[in-house]
């Protein structure tokens, strides 16, 4: 089972014409992905792996009634692109783009809240089902990294994201959903609004959430699991513990929600929540099986 | 991009909101015909991008030309770099108020924080006041609301003409925070004076980095960086962090890298500088290297796990850079992702001993640290 | 019965300071309207008719639980005051003021269909339940005028207004609730949108509609009635038939929606939908007479 | 308030639009002085509000300079009150489009309408081909988006830099729309050049009266007006339409008006003007007055059903106008609302007969009309 997407997801790729676009377009149906039709802004008529080109979205989605789009536009565009979607009846976008202006990240989620869509990224790699669908650039070739399984992932860093699925891998587990949220400042979705998915998941036993310092999104996860709201096993590992104060994050911003932002008040409020927190990526195998009541290989 | 409070200052003014009489100085001589131009009592701001500047005695009034020459002289030779001074009349204040503008990443919109406990650092008082700290949520297409800036004002207890011209700040400085891609725009202390009037005490502005292409004018200059081989990076677009250890880090990636340096801290180790190996940058190892060399690291270690940044052609850059510029310290390999049994091969041949394990690399980085050099 | 407003409804009025607003506060109670609170920004402290007086609207629900409010502020006003009694939770405001900039009077219709809330006006003499409460401006202690009764009505223009419920009266009727929704290009609120209301509400028999040349508002009620969502009798009437081309209404405006916006058209289409069309303000009490099945007296 | 073409297309210049050279004239003189500069063939564009100017002949093709000076003399002489000449130079057209922004006052937004066939009357074009008029709803905050240029440039079969062109055009338009308070902003034809640029033709920009407080260089002179008594009325801020009939009518309130039009129609009376008596004018019967009675109309109708607007204060003001301007024709008076009993002494003191039903004073303003002068 997966959330988010699974093989029956019908899928536009916004740039699909650009290298990015091209590359990852031919590893997502290598995958199982569905991938039903592509826009480039001028390109209607060309194919690429076999998916036809349309100008908008508008007109992919008349066609071939995609309902999600991958995005693989430059940073500067991905609020357009975005906006684009959306204004189809698009409902479930991933952008990975790194470098969206901050004021676009801010209404894009805005406007995707507002929509009741779900904007993943940007920043990110993406969201991967292994051995189902994926929307995003992963590796899921290199098979000591993306196995299927059990667990639920979801992380803000695209670059901890292999180093930490090979330990789920190690640990003896497999992936059900990943989804990467992504690490700007103002993702389209956070962490605590997948919860509700892995909750609903039979394909899931546990989440792992891989975290950083800054921002409140642990924090909220946090808090979903004190709520009740979410009630699986989490395990989490946060990065950071031990990085000098204030060479990340913003000044200001880091009082606007609940939290301090640290790493160490992050692992705080997960702990005291009923998470498992590993302080090391190599952790996150045994911790799993401790969730989980499995004896760890 | 953190802007001086000079720069901050500029771009508030340009909006219509008061500030001091200044004149920016960058000479003991120039500070001093600064001052007896605006006249005495005055104060002489160093132009640096810490907090607690007054604290650190980096913010001096003065009173005449004698001191001023004085203190210009000791502020210009002091430790902390000052390159640029403010000179700003002194205003007779009645209070001071606390005012920002940042983002609610949750609630996807603007944030407007106020307290009428002004000149104090806002992370202070959301620790020891929370309650006093007055937050108001601004959509950022239909921008400030004159309502909401009125209830600003009121929950600050502001009234009459005061209230009026703090609002009328408060709907300029939403205008400073968008038309710069602002991330923060802060006034602390804003002054309100003795006959009522509203005005910048001080300024931060820092601009969303993603968005400096929209503001090319402010193209950040040496003085922004904490050393000449960030400033180097930073001219190429490499990201670069500077500490004070001893290993040098090249790793793809922000996330991976704060891993990292936690996992050399674990080890008893300390990290030198941390340069981001990934993105775009994935082919510029022999630049990257160089820069990091530049440190005089005992060790320069590599942690990657790339999916489009291949590790093969990651490996070739280090076996070039190693080649060319022949390092006198060690490097630790950890090179993994698309390509990766290619660069085994390559590293290999260049001889690195290529690592798959990230905890492995940072044990041998910290024990050859600690080893001294080889 | 009424719809919009009875005695219970909590009004709080903004601009209560003012000429106008403290004008007509005395006659909102006069007639038995609850008016909690008033809003003159700078004027809390004072009290208005005994109506104690904030400076913000917030201010104003937290200490009387308004729940509708009644906007006297001067044109270009009136968008910052609807968004402050939007803010503060009200789902019900009426601002009467003539000469809303029409961008404004966008945004403030979009902003109250994104709250959920409804904005009657601008340019209207507002909202009355004869013998109960009005939010407006009404002489309402002109007998033949003023009438409660089991008519529901609703008009675009203010100065027809007392013209046309003087009709009503002299049929033999009176007025369960009249709503001026304006005559702004853009009203906040249109006549099809209280449709439900006069349909569900028990103490209205039948509805008049006082409509002119220009937009598409009683083509829209000619819908809802084609579609079945409006059952009771329905009567109208429609000013302009015998106007000049051009000489009041916009140019492309006038294609936007589904009829040309002549007098004539709108007409042909309620007549269509079974409503009853008088040609004059004189024939609507022998309309309504026939459409209720009861003699003129 | 409608632009006239020369204005509209310079609102549109300011925002990048690209229109044809042009140079406005006022005399034969000036016409064919600025032809001869602009080159020939040229076009003369006679500078008058109302639409189909083409077919008229008020917008002429000159090949030299003869022909322009026998065209300008003979427009500027014209019965259309031509006082303004856009001379512009001949474009070599491909294809004519048409594009409009409006508003969409259910959805509550800005409206693009555009069209493959342009040239002809959107109007015509609703009628004819509902089906060819693509529509973009556009949110005034957010604004029109590039991917909405984009739709209509590709839903309009544009392609390759003319799509470019047009989505170009098209922004730049929202922006004329917004700056300037439009409730039009109309582009018909939007000429497609040969070498495929895009450029506007013609010209209409129609600004919120509501908002012209806003744009006070805009204030409208005489020749926006259809008469004097018009021009003067709109100085005063007195809302007035000039029609051909005999009765004048002082109404209260645009819908009232609307009726009592229509009720002067059906009894076979016809109306002379309208003059709006109510809201902030029902102080001013006696300058209304005057400004009717410039007609020199048969009857003058008064009816108002007031309730701000006090029916003691009118029928006070109406008497004293009576007395000042001793006007020659007949006045029906039927003034309501407020105070109506007081109003009814006080017209019965001026002489007048004051009536309370609308249909009677319209019957009696027709018949006296019909009657001729008493």
């Amino acid at each position: 089972m997966s959330i988010f997407i699974d093989r029956d997801t019908r899928v536009v790729v916004q740039g699909i014409t650009g290298g990015e676009g091209s590359f990852w377009t031919k590893h997502m149906i290598g995958l199982g992905t569905y991938v039903v039709a592509g826009v480039t802004p001028g390109k209607e008529g060309r194919s690429v792996e076999g998916v036809p080109v349309f100008h908008t979205v508008r007109r992919a989605v008349a066609g071939h009634a995609a309902d999600a789009a991958m995005i693989f536009v430059p940073p500067r565009f991905v609020h357009d692109a975005v906006m684009e979607a959306l204004d189809a009846g698009i409902r479930k976008i991933v952008t990975v783009a790194d470098g969206i202006p901050l004021h676009e990240a801010l209404r894009i989620r805005a406007a995707a809240r507002e929509a009741g869509a779900r904007v993943v990224g940007g920043n990110t790699s993406g969201v991967i089902s292994p051995g189902l669908a994926m929307m995003g650039m992963f590796p899921y070739w290199i098979d000591r990294v993306y196995k299927p399984g059990r667990i639920g992932v979801m992380t803000r860093s695209g670059s901890l994201t292999n180093e930490v699925t090979a330990m789920v891998v190690r640990g003896g587990f497999g992936v059900s959903s990943l989804i990467g949220v992504g690490g700007d400042a103002v993702p389209g979705s956070r962490f605590a609004e997948f919860l509700p998915d892995f909750q609903a998941d039979p394909g899931t036993d546990a989440v792992l959430v891989i975290g950083e310092l800054g921002g409140t999104m642990e924090e909220e996860v946090a808090a979903a699991m004190e709520s009740g709201a979410f009630r699986k096993p989490l395990v989490a590992f946060v990065g950071g513990r031990t990085a000098p104060e204030g060479r990340r994050m913003g000044h200001a911003g880091a009082i606007s929600g609940a939290g301090s932002g640290s790493a160490a008040d992050k692992v705080r409020a997960l702990e005291k929540a009923g998470a498992l927190v590993a302080d090391r990526p190599a952790g996150v195998g045994k911790l799993l099986a401790r969730a989980l009541g499995t004896a760890s290989p | 991009m953190k802007l001086h409070e000079y720069q901050a200052k500029a771009a508030f003014a340009a909006e219509g909101i008061p500030v001091p009489n200044g004149i920016l100085a960058v000479t003991v001589d120039e500070t001093v015909a600064a001052a007896d131009g605006i006249g005495y009592p005055c104060v002489l701001k160093s132009q640096i991008l810490r907090g607690g500047r007054g604290k650190a005695g980096l913010v001096v009034p003065v009173r005449g030309a004698d001191t001023a020459r004085r203190e210009a002289a000791r502020l210009f030779a002091s430790e902390q770099g000052v390159r640029k001074i403010l000179v700003e009349e002194a205003v007779a204040i009645d209070r001071e108020l606390y005012l920002a503008i940042t983002v609610d990443a949750v609630e996807a919109c603007a944030l407007v924080l106020a307290c009428a406990d002004g000149g104090v650092e806002i992370e202070e008082l959301a620790r020891t006041a929370p309650r006093k700290i007055i937050r108001e949520r601004v959509d950022l297409d239909s921008g400030l609301l004159p309502f909401q800036a009125r209830n600003v004002a009121w929950s600050l207890g502001l009234e009459g003409e005061t209230a009026k011209a703090f609002a009328e700040v408060l709907e300029k400085l939403m205008r400073v925070f968008r038309a710069n891609d602002a991330e923060l725009a802060e006034i602390n202390p804003l002054f309100v004076t003795k006959d009522g009037k509203v005005l910048a005490g001080d300024g931060k502005l820092s601009i969303d980095d993603n968005a400096m292409f929209r503001h090319p004018s402010l193209e950040p200059g040496r003085d922004y960086y904490d050393s000449d081989i960030a400033f180097e990076a930073a001219k190429e677009g490499i990201p670069y962090l500077q500490f004070g250890g001893d290993i040098s880090l090249m790793c793809a990636g922000a996330g991976l890298a704060t891993t990292v340096y936690d996992l050399v801290n674990y080890e008893g180790g300390s990290v030198a500088n941390y340069l981001e190996f990934g993105g775009p940058n994935y082919r510029k190892a022999v630049r990257a290297m160089e820069l990091c060399l530049g440190n005089d690291p005992k060790v320069v270690l590599i942690v990657t796990f790339g999916t489009i940044a291949r590790a093969d052609v990651m490996a070739e850059g280090v076996a070039e850079a190693v080649a060319s510029l022949k390092p006198r310290c060690p490097v630790v390999v950890c090179i993994r992702g698309t390509g990766e049994e290619k660069a085994v091969g390559i590293l290999r041949a260049a001889g690195l001993e290529p690592l798959f394990d990230t905890e492995e690399a940072v044990r041998k980085a910290v024990a050859l640290a600690k080893g001294g050099r080889p």
